[in-house]
């Protein structure tokens, strides 16, 4: 418990300084410097002392790309986890509040959605539609609700099932009354805790999609960064600093909500 | 306390399901933008009576719902159209491509479940000893970690010491040891990558899962009765908490034949998730709904099993 | 045989047992009563050495001479099971669900080398041996219980220490399981250490009595001894908190004139798919009168109890409230639920754990929309439910509070909507023993100063004979015998009102 | 029990992965690195590139194309004469040129394939467009071949037809079905196909009895990769020993790479900025969403005139492309065009504002004049770069663009139908110029439901079309030559597309084993992707080294990491089992 507690703190720290980076990054980098038009300095520079992380194959200092790609990165994953989650808790509370044919319905279609491959779901998805930042949150989002709903469902049952809900029941209450008293107040910290594993999930995924050539292709991201790293030969040219940071900071990213969501679980979670 | 698991009601809903992944898997393709003729017939000298020649060739002439009846009916004798890119009919494009990917997804997942398993119980089991903190923590990282990136960057840390691509080489001899040393040899990196992101996950909800079942009051019996501390594990821990651990590993099953896409592209594992990224260039609709409904049906019955199989395993859950 | 000297347990700073001292002879058999978290669990484990690492024990535990505390674990691994046993309190959970229980009686006599066949003891706890193939869900209640004692003496153990062995059990199988237990520990002169809440319980198996409050060994001797002349208070009251049927100073209600219905059921049937759960009851309850339905569980009296709620709907039959048949639903429904307030059985799940007292009892104001000085309105219903004084109480979340307070929040939570009728579903059955007394008193004063009538629920003879003015005993979906606390009681007409009776074990 | 197990399997494993297969000793293997599919074997369907390569080697045409100077030369036939009118074709096909299971070819063989495409209209998929013209061809003895025409065709001798055996092919029911994959595949070409795995590899075996005369070595492999990037990298690794289609970085990076030769080649490819000149059906309706702007041709030409080639050459092709002029590149000299110095539009942005300002578009108060589109591939290096030169140079003059990267077959949807204001793309083009200059008459824009059409820069000219028309009749080389070039002149005036680069080929080949391979042309050539199969058909073994077993050493390390850590397990299990006893 204390363990992931201290985790779970580091895991903020960590989130803390991507925010800010996000932030803070498109006002200090001016746009000559991701500009490739207007780059002076040679491509494929190994760190050293004026681009300590390297430059790109245009000649982009790496370090800066980093910093700005946080921005796409972290958007891209909290809108999709927040749709996901809006989804999943809207679905899963009504099946599990309902009973009856709207429920069955409901709870077919989350099920459908659950066996679906979600990364070929998206990855569908975001060929049909025009490119753009808004197509992979909607690719990422849609096909990322079902498990939300489950696990918000599920809850849902439990805290209907609890006597308290029978006392409000037999004390008149309907069903605005049960689900805004009751049932959402309980279900709105495990939300949350899936809504800090989601962003996790959509960061990677948003990479991947990016990976794929997927993403949006004038914007930069982490996963953009390593698609550009894989179109220009970075693994020939052994060009480890275009191709480590990028990813690094994808994986400290993730792991930071992973590590956050896990101490918020139990945080929320009661104990046996 | 007493589960039933449906049966008819389950095959009824996997079968829903499986219509649905048809539906989907028709409509979803038929929504990309772009002739599929023009991609094919791009840089090269062809008139406008060719096109239309292979536009009827593919029925692509004929209206959408004609085009949905005629794909519905053959695909319930089992076949999946013709491919565009290949010229072949789908089914026979996808089963040449199952074998790869059921090797490497196989592989991965035989090595993965026995360690994942294996850490997680003994994660578990020794919460928050150094061996639980450090497998917990690099389970945890590697679950973060992109898979497309964690085989560029295994491939570049290796060198040569790995061939970079595919399942074999051509100049092999021909005999059966050597091509199957040559596929192993092949299946190194790519087998590693999978491994390392799939254990990260069983690892994890091993452990969860045996957490769970660590308060059981059946251990304290156990522990009275006089059993040594790793028999009472083996013997009334494990048992419980494998069941979810289990089924797991056949939903993932599914899902990891889908998740190799990137794995494959990586590596140019000749596979259904390479497959599947080719097919996108074209587009080449048949092979992408055929793709879509082959995994995807998978994935549903292999849930479909999953279920059946915790029912066998779990004496609690009883198949009517 | 079994010797506990100056025994102390700490979790961290908190001291859960201290200074303990017992003894136990072969044949023996000795009760250990306390309420829970008075520590006798802990006592009980402590004994083969199976409290978790965090726990600190000090003192010494002597079994057969060898202290328990400092032998090697391959010798404790030979003792456990093989000198002492142990029953556990809830075999549901105490058996591994996923392994035959004929496999899991053999496993310890593989293990210690043990001959005897699991047929064989099967056999002595009067199961038949096709149950050996059983998984433990596939079990009654009792049967699973019988499998626990078969289990504990499967090596041959001379000390038995069971925990609890029969909670949970309805008062007819707990009356069989004791009995088997008994005569297995006198057939075969083990010793037997119990441990229970329930007096009753004790005193009719063990020869001598030992109480626990708080930690600490406050009384030991004799069972009649002890039950008759009790010298600590505490044990006074744990006495006191199990009515003796007949016995006048056991019944609280004063007796009442045969008041106008209030509530009348007509023949009302409910069906659970294929099951049909009440089965053409009729049932008055009177303004101001007290009514036990008294029931094992599943016979239905819970559903009846919801089907008059307007919680579950009716398969056939009426209730009528006040003259009006209940209405099914709308604003009516709504109307009618002030009327009627529903107690239930465990008073921690029936708050929700998130709300604080004053929200849980102004719940039912503002789901009815009732103006007017909220505060005051709680705060009057919480005295009234006798916590004194409200503002003491109003910003508890509820697991702040013990279980009698929340069984009082609750009640004020019933109270605030001024409701003619009460539904109590087993009101203290989760409840220490010392604090029920208090809140069978506080229905009492409640039926007297505000004439509240009250249907209770419940599978406690006991419970009848103190508060109600009449029973009605139902069995299988069935009312078999219905009238005055003093008719149904004292001189049963209905076999299944007899062998109720003949199970409550006597102090 | 289990313990023993393990180390028994940890033992195997050493010994198993320790041991390196087995190469195939003795034989001469070329192995080439292709990257695109092959969508079919069967040449009457494979419309892919990669298909078309391979499918050159298996079969001869009619004709071939020099490898040095890319003139007619001899492929089945080695004579052929045109009548007076140009409307009845006779080739001779000599004696002695065999199939590989040793028939004869005969002019059967070729009347027999051209008869096929004239009478099955599957047959016309892939190469249906050279014998639209025919009206019909026999073949009166076993050497003779006649072929007459509707009209005169200039392309007579460049006919990329596969010429299959008549004697294989007759019994083959529906072409439609058939995938050609009876092994090994009986053909005319310098190497026969034994061998074809989908997306893995393809197997081809040097034709003994090839009438050129036998290759090289003895095996041909090609191998396929998902993307270029791991294609280079399999090179550097000695993986194999042909790659082409480099990014210039990827180039750059075998730069000093021992045992590797790169080839910086002239291409056939260009890449164009297609400028929505008002797109319009073949029937004149408009059609699409262009800028109307951009139907006015000296905003077109402002825009040539803003955009600076040299520096997309430097920035984005790294050096590795020429400066874009006519449509013909320059590895086809020939034909080829250059501006002369008065028609020369030099990059000059001052000269396109004012260009601009006179054409009606002056600046508003933002600083632009309009706004355009710009599509272009994502996920293609170029599109990816140039687009952020374009932005900025079009920017200097008041365009703003807005830069809309999309999937390949988005891209094609909008040329398609012509909802776009610039577009990139590019072609490929042949030893004749007929195609590329085809491509952009009028009757190449769609039909009036939005296709048939093969052009994506709707060019409609009358002067252009009546030059292409003259030059499709005219049998005077050299007046042909003056007629191309007219028409590239045309077009470089009218800039319905600027021509942006004529991007290099860039190849590397594995020295240490193939000593040289045949350039097409022999000056600056490209040894892959020829228009015909010298560069595989030409290549020379070196004094070959011995397959390097240093990739064996990752087997080597594997295993003995297996291995060890199974050990470790054997021995932590065995000593936690000898004090199990005593722990808890």
């Amino acid at each position: 418990m204390s363990r992931f507690n201290r985790a779970g703190v580091a895991g903020a720290a960590i989130l803390a300084v991507a925010a800010l980076v996000a932030v803070v990054a498109p006002l200090l980098i001016s746009a000559d410097e991701l500009d490739v038009t207007r780059v002076t300095a040679a491509p494929w520079q190994s760190p050293g002392a004026e681009f300590w992380l390297g430059t790109d194959h245009t000649g982009r200092s790496v370090a800066v790309l980093v910093a700005q790609g946080a921005g796409t990165s972290l958007f891209v994953g909290l809108t999709a986890a927040v749709l996901a989650v809006g989804i999943g808790t809207l679905v899963g509370v009504v099946s599990g509040h309902f009973g009856g044919l709207v429920a069955g319905a409901l709870l077919r279609i989350t099920d459908f959605f659950l066996v679906l491959p979600a990364l070929v779901l998206a990855i569908a998805l975001s060929t049909v539609l025009p490119r753009g930042l808004g197509t992979i949150v909607l690719a990422i989002g849609l096909t990322s609700w079902p498990s939300t709903a489950r696990m918000v469902r599920a809850q849902t049952l439990t805290i209907e099932a609890r006597p308290f809900v029978e006392r409000a029941r037999a004390l008149g209450g309907g069903h605005v009354h049960v689900i805004g008293r009751h049932v959402l107040p309980s279900v709105v910290p495990l939300v949350l805790v899936n809504a800090t594993l989601a962003v996790a999930t959509a960061i990677v995924a948003e990479s991947t999609l990016a990976f794929l050539g997927l993403g949006d292709p004038t914007r930069i991201s982490w996963g953009a960064m390593l698609h550009q790293a894989q179109l220009h030969g970075a693994v020939p040219q052994r060009a480890w600093w275009f191709l480590l940071p990028p990813g690094v900071a994808i994986v400290v990213v993730v792991l930071a909500f992973t590590l956050v969501g896990r101490a918020l679980e139990a945080v929320v979670t009661p104990k046996r | 306390m007493r589960r039933g698991v449906r049966l008819w009601g389950r095959l009824g809903g996997a079968a829903l399901s499986l219509v649905m992944v048809a539906v989907l898997g028709f409509f979803l393709f038929r929504v990309v933008p772009g002739d599929p003729v023009v991609s094919m017939t791009r840089g090269r000298p062809t008139t406008a009576a060719m096109q239309a020649e292979l536009r009827a060739q593919f029925g692509l002439d004929r209206p959408l719902h004609e085009q949905f009846f005629s794909y519905f009916t053959s695909l319930l004798r089992g076949d999946l159209g013709t491919s565009f890119t290949f010229r072949r009919p789908v089914a026979d494009v996808i089963l040449e491509r199952l074998g790869p990917t059921l090797l490497l997804v196989g592989t991965s997942t035989v090595i993965a479940v026995g360690l994942g398993l294996w850490l997680g119980v003994r994660a578990a089991w020794r919460r928050d000893s150094a061996f639980d903190k450090a497998t917990t923590g690099v389970s945890l990282t590697l679950w973060a970690v992109p898979t497309f990136w964690l085989g560029m960057l295994l491939m570049m840390a290796t060198g040569e010491l790995f061939p970079s691509r595919g399942m074999r080489d051509t100049d092999t001899a021909p005999d059966f040891v050597s091509q199957a040393l040559d596929v192993g040899h092949h299946l190194v990196l790519p087998s590693l990558t999978l491994v390392a992101v799939v254990c990260a996950e069983y690892m994890l909800v091993m452990r969860s899962s045996l957490l769970e079942e660590m308060h059981a009051p059946y251990l304290t019996t156990a522990r009275a009765k006089g059993l040594r501390d790793d028999l009472v594990r083996r013997r009334h821990a494990v048992p419980n908490a494998v069941l979810p651990a289990i089924t797991l590993v056949f939903l993932r099953f599914g899902l990891v034949v889908a998740g190799a896409i990137t794995t494959e592209t990586v590596f140019s594992w000749p596979g259904l998730g390479l497959l599947f990224y080719d097919a996108l260039t074209g587009p080449d609709y048949f092979l992408l709904q055929g793709l879509l409904v082959v995994t995807a049906g998978a994935v549903v019955v292999m849930n479909l099993l999953a279920e059946l199989l915790y029912g066998v395993l779990d004496p609690r859950v009883k198949v009517v | 045989m079994l010797e506990l000297r100056n025994l102390s347990v700490h979790y961290g700073h908190k001291r859960v047992v201290g200074d303990v001292n017992l003894t136990l002879a072969p044949g023996q058999t000795l009760g250990l009563a306390g309420e829970s978290g008075s520590g006798k669990s802990t006592v009980a484990m402590s004994v083969l050495r199976l409290l978790p690492r965090t726990a600190r024990v000090e003192g010494e535990i002597l079994l057969d001479g060898d202290d328990v505390r400092t032998m090697s674990w391959g010798r404790l691994r030979a003792v456990r099971w093989a000198s002492a046993s142990i029953v556990f309190q809830g075999a549901m959970h105490s058996l591994n669900p996923v392994r035959r229980v004929g496999d899991q009686i053999a496993e310890p006599m593989r293990l210690h080398g043990t001959p005897g066949s699991v047929r064989e003891l099967l056999e002595q706890v009067e199961l038949s041996a096709q149950k050996a193939r059983a998984y433990p869900h596939e079990l009654s209640g009792g049967q699973r219980q019988r499998v626990m004692i078969a289990m504990a003496l499967a090596c041959g153990p001379r000390l038995v220490i069971a925990d609890e062995p029969t909670t949970a059990l309805d008062v007819v199988v707990q009356a069989q399981v004791l009995s088997v237990l008994t005569r297995l520990v006198a057939e075969q002169d083990l010793g037997l250490l119990m441990i229970s809440h329930d007096l009753s319980v004790l005193a009719q198996t063990c020869d001598e009595l030992a109480v626990m409050h708080r930690g600490e060994l406050v009384e030991r001797g004799a069972t009649r001894e002890v039950i008759a002349n009790p010298r600590h208070p505490h044990t006074a009251a744990l006495t006191a908190a199990f009515p003796v049927i007949g016995d006048p100073a056991h019944r609280w209600a004063e007796q009442a004139p045969q008041p106008e219905p209030l509530l009348r059921v007509r023949d009302l049937v409910v069906d659970y798919g294929r099951t049909r759960a009440v089965d053409g009851v009729d049932l008055t309850v009177g303004h101001g009168e007290i009514v036990a339905l008294v029931g094992q569980s599943g016979s239905g009296k819970t559903t009846l109890a919801r089907t008059i709620m307007g919680l579950r709907k009716p398969s056939s039959g009426r209730v009528i409230f006040d003259g009006a048949p209940v209405p099914v639903k709308g604003a009516a429904l709504k109307a009618f639920r002030r009327q009627v307030q529903l107690v239930l059985q465990d008073p921690a799940s029936a708050l929700n754990p998130r709300h604080t007292v004053r929200d849980a009892v102004a719940e039912g104001l503002r789901v009815h929309g009732i103006r007017g000085d909220e505060e005051s309105l709680v705060s009057a219903a919480v005295e009234r439910a006798e916590l004194r004084p409200a503002e003491l109480y109003l910003d508890s979340l509820p697991h702040e509070l013990s279980g009698g307070q929340q069984q009082r929040v609750v009640i004020a939570g019933a109270l605030v909507l001024q409701p003619r009728l009460l539904v109590a579903d087993e009101p203290v059955a989760s409840l220490d023993a010392s604090v029920r007394g208090e809140i069978v008193a506080l229905l009492l004063k409640l039926r007297h100063e505000l004439g509240l009538a009250s249907l209770i629920i419940t599978h406690d003879l006991g419970l009848a004979w103190q508060i109600a003015d009449r029973v009605a005993v139902m069995h299988q979906g069935k009312i078999v015998e219905q009238g005055s606390v003093e008719q149904v009681l004292l001189n049963p007409t209905h076999d299944y009102t007899r062998a109720l009776l003949r199970a409550v074990p006597q102090v | 029990m289990r313990v023993k197990l393990c180390a028994l399997l940890a033992v195997a494993t050493t010994l198993g992965l320790a041991t390196p297969p087995a190469a195939a000793e003795g034989r001469v293997i070329l192995k080439v690195a292709i990257v695109q599919q092959i969508d079919s074997m069967n040449p009457f369907l494979a419309v892919f590139q990669s298909s078309t390569e391979v499918g050159r080697l298996m079969y001869d045409y009619l004709t071939a194309y020099a490898a040095d100077d890319q003139r007619v030369t001899e492929g089945i036939a080695n004579r052929w004469e045109p009548s007076a009118d140009k409307l009845t074709w006779t080739f001779t096909v000599p004696e002695g040129k065999k199939w590989s299971d040793g028939q004869p070819i005969t002019a059967q063989d070729v009347a027999f394939t051209y008869n096929l495409m004239l009478t099955n209209e599957v047959a016309r998929t892939a190469n249906g467009s050279f014998v639209t013209n025919f009206s019909s061809v026999t073949a009166p003895d076993d050497r003779t071949v006649v072929i007459r025409t509707k009209a005169p065709q200039v392309t007579m001798l460049a006919l990329d037809v596969p010429i299959v055996p008549k004697h294989v092919w007759e019994k083959v029911t529906n072409i439609k079905d058939y995938a050609n994959d009876q092994m090994p595949v009986v053909g005319s070409g310098p190497f026969v196909l034994t061998e074809h795995v989908a997306g893995q590899f393809i197997k081809l075996k040097a034709n003994k009895s090839y009438w050129r005369g036998a290759p090289k070595y003895d095996e041909l492999h090609f191998v396929y990769f998902q993307n270029s990037d791991a294609a280079v990298q399999a090179l550097a690794k000695g993986e194999v020993d042909l790659v082409n289609r480099m990014a210039p970085a990827q180039f750059d990076s075998l730069k000093d790479k021992p045992g590797v030769t790169r080839n910086k080649a002239q291409g056939r490819r260009f890449v164009e900025l297609l400028i929505n000149p008002g797109a319009q059906t073949r029937a004149g309706e408009p059609i699409g969403d262009g800028n109307p702007a951009l139907k006015d041709v000296r905003v077109r030409r402002a825009i040539a005139q803003a955009i600076d080639l040299d520096a997309l050459v430097q920035r984005v092709s790294l050096g590795y492309a020429e400066k874009g002029a006519g449509l013909v590149p320059p590895v086809f000299g020939k034909w080829h065009w250059q501006p002369g110095e008065s028609e020369l539009r030099k990059f000059d942005p001052a000269a396109a504002n004012a260009a601009l300002d006179a054409a009606g578009y002056p600046r508003k108060a933002d600083g632009t004049r309009f706004s355009l589109r710009l599509t272009g591939r994502a996920g293609r290096a170029y599109d990816e770069q140039a687009s952020e030169y374009l932005k900025r140079q079009l920017g200097d003059v008041g365009i703003a663009l807005d830069v809309r990267l999309v999937s390949d077959n988005q891209l094609n949807e909008a040329t398609t139908v012509a909802t776009y204001d610039l577009a990139f793309s590019g072609w490929a083009t042949n030893v004749d110029p007929d195609f590329i200059l085809g491509l952009h008459t009028c009757a190449q824009r769609p039909g009036a439901d939005g296709k048939g059409g093969t052009t994506d820069a709707y060019f409609c000219d009358q002067t252009y079309d009546e030059l292409y028309a003259r030059q499709l009749s005219e049998f005077d080389e050299g007046k042909r030559v003056e007629l191309v070039k007219q028409m590239q002149a045309r077009f470089y005036d009218q800039v319905p597309a600027v021509v942006l680069a004529y991007e290099n080929a860039l190849e590397a080949y594995r020295s240490d084993h193939f000593a040289r391979f045949t350039t097409q042309p022999a000056q600056g050539g490209v040894i892959m992707a020829q228009n015909g199969m010298w560069g595989y058909y030409g290549a020379e073994p070196a004094a070959r080294a011995a397959t390097s077993g240093s990739t064996w050493v990752g087997f080597a390390v594997v295993a003995a990491a297996v291995s060890s850590l199974l050990l470790a397990i054997v021995v932590y299990t065995r000593r936690r089992k000898a004090t199990a006893g005593e722990r808890e």
